[in-house]
């Protein structure tokens, strides 16, 4: 029940409380009213339902992915 | 970087990676260990990327309590049916999953056939602006889901009080994933050797709301997301502990996830929603796991706007949901399934979402005419 | 009609058979389909026939929006039941349409319909030779719908049949999968999505007879209409008793499309297409065949997309991971999900 | 489905292609229509031709009721359109038939209607050899419509054509006038009325095969449908463009529809019938042909009732006083009026 | 008994006494006699027997202000066509003839297209009881007749009192006939040589309403009944007086006319309407030739209930409807006729009901590619 | 706009102002509030818009008819 899908921030308007973000090429506007932190375009967010429900953390994805190449290559 | 996620060539090679490491556990164990996801949106992600038919033999995969839609109780539906089917001046709005649940007698989408008026949602939002623009309309949004969802339909009630709107309410069926699994794990006959936890709800509530899985239970629990190659590594981390005699409650999503969760989600669900006793299939009576709205929205609220009595009806003969739900059985082991209970007529509700354990395991790794054996080719 | 401003609707009086009838068929549809065989005003059209097999199809077209990117439900009538026919091994040549129109609908819309419908027609080489129109009162159509029929010649060396499927042919499809049915959801839910994705409608009869005469290996073909590539595939492997194993890398799907059904909650493979067909075709052509789709009639996403193996008439799709999963009969429209 | 009692209207899913569609075909279409052509899980049926003239015509029925005394919408779909072929001069072979079904129609009533029609074919001999379902949602149809489309063999035998009416010719008719609209009209509004009117819904193929057979001086034949007597008269005459002379006195309409027709301000002349067809034909084998309608074909009430007179296309009716009025189109369809 | 009236051989054999006298009085006043029925079921009557060309040569038969649907101001019929139009909400209940009238830019077929809702009625007591079934509609019913009809509407107010109904009410457009003949038989240009008085408005109203034909105009009048014989006894007795050079008010259908009508009809419309001024298609505003609803009924009173403006409008240009209504022409003088007025697409409104003066001439009497000529035959 | 259909009536009911008439051998149910006079089966009405708008006088019809024979017979 909790199909997330990721976006990328192109337009905040934080007064009316929305972004509009485009993920796979395809733009939706959503609601964030349930984002504490600063958006920014180039931001993540998971959204669900037809709000943004957390900010991604694209540091920690590329560190995850890293520590899977050394995993890998360990062998 | 996010598609990097579900880059199959990375896949293949962790799979390399995990398959040995499931054989070591399954050695230590004397048999492959037995995993849980909790979240139906999981369950849709093992089934279509084939990981249970990648891993059998050596590690097994089993479904939760995670498809709202499942653990939804037998008189809560029958309920949203009997207002559907008694008063067609309302619009029923739903996701797009509960139109064919079976209630004891009837769906959703049996009572739009004859004249009910139900609406597709994607979004609680959605609903609150077809009311806006619909002031004659009066609009009753279901509202199915857990943490991820509840604070959403919160949201709605919101807007809608905000916009003065007298022609929205919300039926709250929401429920905490923490609280079931709490029971669950109490089951003394589950065999379950790690839970994968359900990423988007701890993006809400916070890893730490699932410590009790590790330190109350001792079992290993990994925070997942849902690409594959997060399932692969959600395994992996299981494993991991299982090799090395631990049990923690570890962040493998922690591009989303904190420990805390979301702080505000969690506010406007306590603002809006107070936790009550509700039946769960399979589950019975769970104390605390329910949300209901606030008296003082009342006004929102369509259990005291549209009060429904139905009669107790026993659940589906048969059916053995409950048992799936618990991990016990699987559900080509429900002696309904496939026979009586397939997608097109569900018997029992975990036919019904795509999510639901057995409909994804009826679509995806079952059928009818074929043999199982080669699937995996 | 046309020039009076205040009578840009079609009223429940134009159905009834008299004068209004008369003046709507003389001044759209008898303008429109104009040729030497119909004439609407009797009860039925001849032709003449020659001996052989002829082939038959008929199809409603209700579709909602009537006018979506790529397309309208004139086109898409005219598209449907000739692919119906092409992908039977037949040369479509006469076409029959009836007309279920709600009161109200408005002139303008039912000529651009009509004219895209002998537009259509004029691209495949076909004709309508009859028709009929009924006009219903409000809230009792959806604007207009459509009813198609049309006869073809079975293409001499055709040879098409359940029957000569075997392990080792293979799968091809001429391009992109679910644009259409994608299409026509998004205009029909109001999601708020920006991106535009437009029907793949077109008729396939040229393109298929011209390939019947090169390949003689080729075995069945399927148009993936309604339920997509997975029903239509369960379909033909339940009717012909062999499995087929389809790799889900393969598979061609559109960026945009991939995106919009994930976002959703939807499978592509199970979205209806409308210039789409599958060919099963023996091993050998299977190569030469594509190369011919890509190259000489520009399908540069056709691709093959599996193989047929001995079963028991399943669908398997190999997962992008190397795992296997089983694709079903679609059991339910597809709806938009939040899970 | 059948067997569970909370499975008994039709449902969307019943019309998306998947596997309840599947079902439905197999339990309703595949199960009253069964016949060797008839395959609905293919693209298209295959039949042999031979050589010659072939008609096709096609209508779509959207009659509300569905049920009506002497019929329902499905025995009308069969016999509307094997009566065009009949009265073209055709022999009518092969039906399609697809259905458009408003969500929540009861299966009890479309296996009626679909066993009324396979009971029909069988009395004319025609097979429905392909077909289609589409499901609509609530307030998008009116329970059921079916477009059925006909194709068949011009009698080697039968010559018509507007162009051989000639001064001196005998118009006939085979049977009373107006029952069949009139049936359909007590039915729909609620008039009040103590009185069963019965639609002469029939096939008529039968009948004018061995017409055509027997009688080379019919010139012309017309199912008097939609617009009745009156418009289909007038549309022969504007093509021919010869005069109609109909007798008012020797016009067959049953009494009760005399009174009620008077009662509601309507004329039976208008009224659509569905057994009921006019003839043309030379005036030497009228009286002959009129005996054998009567005689072997207990169309006991069967009449000649006017001839062709030189003219511009007008039909004219001589009152029982001696005078005589034109008969135009109908012009808006009949309504109960006070007037 | 009634049945001999239709009996065509005895209506031929009328024929033959009544073309002699109608010759006899053409000789006397040096050209065929005008008469004119002054109801359009007459004027249907007429046509649908071919009486008109049987007498064609010695008699002249016109049709006057018979059809309460041609009568009909502009206006009006554009009030109710905004109505509906305005008001898809109220469900607009009326006679099968007022369906297709054309306004200045539109019609209830129109509009019922666009989504209004009309329901066409038999009788205006069928549309109380289709209010009473249907609680959650406001049915307006639009009330068009003469002194036949109105009784039968005014019945229909004391229904919905009676029932209590609060969503019934009533767009009354009945008109008077004696009020307006005084104005057409005052206007100097008329050549009319005979009435043939409406029999049904005589059932109500008496013949005695109609002695002013006679003795104020000195115009032959007869009450005429609707079956052949009765409208050829009507011819009779109005040639009859002319050659013997009488003018009398002469009661021709005594088996349903009286004296003084039906009283309890009157009393009944008398309780519930009030006279008062009304424009006339073709004859202008006629004093107290209206009948609207007394102000204690204005609870049922959809003027008062729903009031509309429209602007004025001018008539359809070119429309001759007036000077055909007052027997000044007939149809096929009007530049319109048969042109850019047909009953497909009727620019005046005598050209919209069956019964309407042009609709009939066009529907028997007249073909667009026949020759007029020879049609007696 | 003053159709009007002779009907026999089969059935009367005062109470409910109501009565049952047939026509050309169709029955159907008529309003009576306009007529004064009593009813019973076998007398003819004159119907109007669902209402009865006056008795008809079958001994003037059957006295008109007897006058027309008289004068076609005087020629
Ligand atoms: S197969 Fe059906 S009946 Fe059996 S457990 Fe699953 S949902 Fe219940
Ligand atoms: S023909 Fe038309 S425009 Fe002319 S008078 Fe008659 S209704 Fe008016
Ligand atoms: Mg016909
Ligand atoms: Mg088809
Ligand atoms: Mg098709
Ligand atoms: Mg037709
Ligand atoms: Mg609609
Ligand atoms: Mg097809
Ligand atoms: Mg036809
Ligand atoms: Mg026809
Ligand atoms: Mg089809
Ligand atoms: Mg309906």
């Amino acid at each position: 029940m909790c199909l997330g899908i990721p976006g990328k921030v192109v337009e905040v308007n934080q007064a009316e409380s929305w972004a509009v973000v485009e993920s796979f090429g395809v733009r939706k506007k959503v609601g964030i009213a349930l984002i504490d932190e600063d958006l920014v375009p180039g931001d993540y967010l998971m959204v669900h339902a037809g709000y943004a429900i957390g900010k991604i953390d694209m540091e920690d994805a590329r560190v995850s992915l890293e520590l899977w190449e050394e995993i890998l290559h360990a062998q | 970087m996010l598609n990097k996620l579900r880059d199959p060539e990375l896949g293949k090679r962790i799979l390399s990676k995990l398959v040995p490491l499931a054989r070591e556990a399954a050695r230590l164990l004397g048999r492959p260990a037995i995993f849980m996801e909790v979240c139906g949106t999981h369950t849709m992600a093992i089934a279509r990327s084939g990981l249970r038919s990648l891993l059998a033999g050596s590690l097994e995969l089993r479904s939760g309590p995670g498809c709202p839609v499942c653990v939804t109780d037998q008189g809560d539906i029958d309920k949203v049916i009997a207002l559907a089917a008694a008063r067609h001046d309302l619009v029923i709005g739903t996701f797009g999953d509960m139109l064919r649940v079976p209630g004891t007698n009837s769906s959703l989408e049996q009572e739009r056939a004859r004249g009910a008026r139900v609406e597709i949602f994607y979004s609680p939002a959605e609903a609150v602006t077809f009311a806006a623009g619909h002031p004659r309309d009066e609009v009753v949004f279901l509202g199915v889901g857990f943490e991820t969802t509840a604070p959403a339909v919160a949201l709605s009630v919101a807007a809608a009080r905000s916009r003065d709107l007298k022609n929205y309410s919300v039926l709250s069926f929401h429920k905490t994933v923490p609280t079931v699994l709490e029971i669950l794990l109490s089951d003394p006959e589950l065999k379950i050797d790690g839970l994968i936890l359900p990423g988007h709800v701890c993006t809400v509530t916070g890893r730490k709301a699932f410590d009790f899985v590790s330190t109350k239970f001792n079992v290993p629990a990994v925070v997942a997301g849902f690409e594959p190659v997060d399932l692969m590594e959600a395994a992996y981390l299981l494993l991991k502990q299982i090799v090395s005699g631990r049990a923690e409650t570890v962040n493998g999503y922690p591009r989303l996830v904190r420990e805390e969760g979301n702080n505000k989600a969690k506010e406007i669900m306590k603002e809006y929603f107070k936790p009550v006793d509700v039946q769960w299939r399979g589950f019975g009576m769970v104390p605390q796991s329910g949300l209901a709205l606030q008296e003082r929205f009342s006004l929102y609220d369509a259990a005291v706007k549209f009060p429904v009595e139905v009669s107790e009806s026993p659940p589906p003969r048969g059916c053995a949901c409950g048992d799936v739900l618990k991990g016990k059985i699987v559900s080509s082991d429900c002696p309904l399934f496939a026979r009586k209970c397939t997608p097109l007529q569900p018997v029992g509700p975990c036919m019904v979402s795509t999510e639901g354990a057995c409909a994804a395991y009826y679509q995806y790794e079952w059928s009818k005419t074929g043999s199982r054996g080669n699937i995996g080719g | 009609m046309a020039e009076e401003k205040d009578k840009d609707i079609v009223l429940l009086s134009h159905g009834d058979g008299g004068l209004l009838t008369h003046q709507l068929l003389q001044d759209f549809f008898l303008r429109y389909f104009k040729n030497d065989l119909l004439d609407s005003l009797t009860d039925a059209a001849v032709f003449s026939s020659e001996p052989g097999r002829m082939a038959i199809s008929t199809d409603a077209f209700v579709v909602d929006p009537v006018f979506f990117p790529g397309g309208d439900i004139g086109k898409l009538a005219v598209c449907g039941t000739i692919n119906d026919l092409a992908v039977s091994g037949a040369q479509p040549l006469y076409l029959t349409a009836s007309f279920v129109i709600e009161e109200g609908f408005p002139f303008a819309d039912l000529e651009k319909i009509i004219a895209s419908m002998a537009n259509t027609c004029r691209v495949a080489g076909v004709q309508i030779i009859a028709g009929d129109t009924k006009v219903v009162g409000r809230g009792q159509a959806d604007k207009v719908y459509i009813t198609t029929t049309g006869v073809g010649y079975l293409l001499p060396g055709a040879n098409l049949g359940y029957q000569r499927l075997e392990p080792g042919d293979k799968v091809l499809v001429n391009g992109c999968l679910g644009n259409h049915g994608l299409a026509i959801l998004l205009q029909r839910e109001a999601l708020g999505l920006d991106s535009q994705i437009i029907s793949d409608c077109a008729p396939l009869s040229i393109m298929t007879t011209e390939i019947l005469k090169r390949f003689k290996g080729i075995k069945l073909m399927r148009d993936l209409t309604r339920g997509g590539l997975a029903t239509n595939a369960k379909e033909i492997a339940m009717s012909s008793g062999v499995d087929f194993w389809l790799d889900e890398a393969a598979l061609p799907v559109e960026d945009s499309v991939k995106g919009i059904t994930e976002l959703l909650g939807l499978d592509p493979l199970y979205l209806a297409n409308e210039g789409k067909f599958l060919i099963v075709v023996a091993a050998e052509e299977a190569g030469e065949l594509l190369r011919y789709l890509r190259e000489d009639w520009s399908a540069e996403y056709a691709c093959q997309i599996g193989d047929i193996q001995a079963g028991k008439g399943n669908v398997y799709l190999r997962t992008a991971l190397g795992g296997a999963r089983q694709l079903n009969m679609m059991a339910g429209a597809p709806l938009p999900r939040i899970c």
